[in-house]
């Protein structure tokens, strides 16, 4: 069974495993990404979200995603988890991280992990807001300034 | 006809208030059968914003109706 | 006396409470660097390395570079700190920690800082390669490619 | 004449033998200070590769040596 670079979780993410999986010495450079369960969203105050997804089909499609991006920039290692299940203000809901020769690697390809999951991966959210309301997400298009992770 | 398994996730799960169906059909293609669905659940999204997986891997919404396949059909996803 | 959001350790430095730091309910996005010694530079096989600073001077022109990076991309916050002293195959020499509320922000302002402490802060790497010769290094220019940190 | 401190760092400190010196000397700006250095420790870099720090602050090359200043030589830096 190949190694596993993506899945999802549902309890908390520990980051320092995931790190210390990625140590390499022939890496220079570690770039990594956490997204947060911010306060707000759109103006709207956000009191916690769930995160739902197609299980098989998320793991897979993230598994490629993380692949590819190793082809891509030529990375050491990377490594994705996405979490599922209730999240509150501050939780951490999706981490990235790739080790690299050299920081432009790293960096390149730790953003396009964030961007592919965001856009390709069945993964959806659903949130609470202050006013009591609840919405699943479902964005027009992926916009890359528009979320937080 | 064929018979297939229908998988509803986040707002397409809420409007058909299942997880789940069986369901037969005699759409021609995946994305007949999601309109048909739409109709029969009220489903906000049009199919232009859907996505189709066929036994756990993405599809084309032009692609036949397989009889005992495991349908799901993706509104716009939102991790991250 | 202003917050400090960048200095000089003389120790390895323990990423968990600068991460804590930067914790906040406004930011949904987090990006981090680390520079990790590797084992080769140019083609040479590397032993280990040893860092020296002209501390006031790094101290000042670090904490400009964070300062200016929060005005120019917005982040929420950030903190950037820098190993002197010697290092080994697998240290960390540098890391850079940015919150923001979108991901754009957090990493365009990571990875802005590491360009901007590489090129202006002074410090300076010694190297001791696998031959046993040792190098100053000082860089014709800033080639975002060629190092890992 | 001015007196001034100076420091050396990296291979400067390598060349001069020395983590820093009093010095006195007739130049009349920073370039030609280091220019004099230069000859006296056989520094291998040039002056357009180097830049400047008076008193703990950058400053330019072409600005006057104060007497009393403490000056130190920048080499290209290699940090991260």
């Amino acid at each position: 069974m190949p190694v596993q670079r993506f899945w999802l979780s549902s309890s908390a993410i520990d980051v320092a495993p995931l790190r210390a999986r990625l140590l390499d010495a022939r890496a220079g450079a570690f770039a990594s990404f956490e997204g947060w369960v911010r306060n707000h969203n759109e103006g709207r105050s956000v009191d916690g979200l769930r995160y739902e997804a197609y299980v098989v089909l998320a793991e897979s499609e993230g598994e490629r995603i993380v692949a590819e991006a190793l082809q891509r920039f030529g990375a050491i290692d990377a490594v994705c988890t996405h979490r599922i299940g209730n999240l509150a203000i501050g939780d951490m809901a999706v981490w990235v991280g790739v080790s690299a020769a050299h920081r432009g690697m790293a960096f390149d390809a730790c953003r396009w992990i964030l961007d592919e999951v965001k856009s390709r991966v069945p993964v959806w959210k659903h949130e609470r807001y202050g006013d009591g309301r609840t919405e699943w997400l479902h964005p027009r298009e992926t916009n890359p300034a528009d979320t937080g992770g | 006809m064929a018979t297939v398994r229908l998988l509803y996730f986040a707002s397409l799960r809420d409007a058909a208030g299942v997880a789940g169906e069986t369901f037969e059909t005699a759409a021609t293609d995946l994305r007949a059968l999601y309109n048909e669905l739409r109709t029969r659940h009220g489903f906000s999204l049009p199919v232009e914003r859907i996505r189709v997986a066929v036994d756990g891997a993405f599809s084309r919404l032009e692609d036949a109706v397989a009889d005992g396949s495991e349908v799901a059909f993706i509104p716009p996803v939102s991790g991250g």
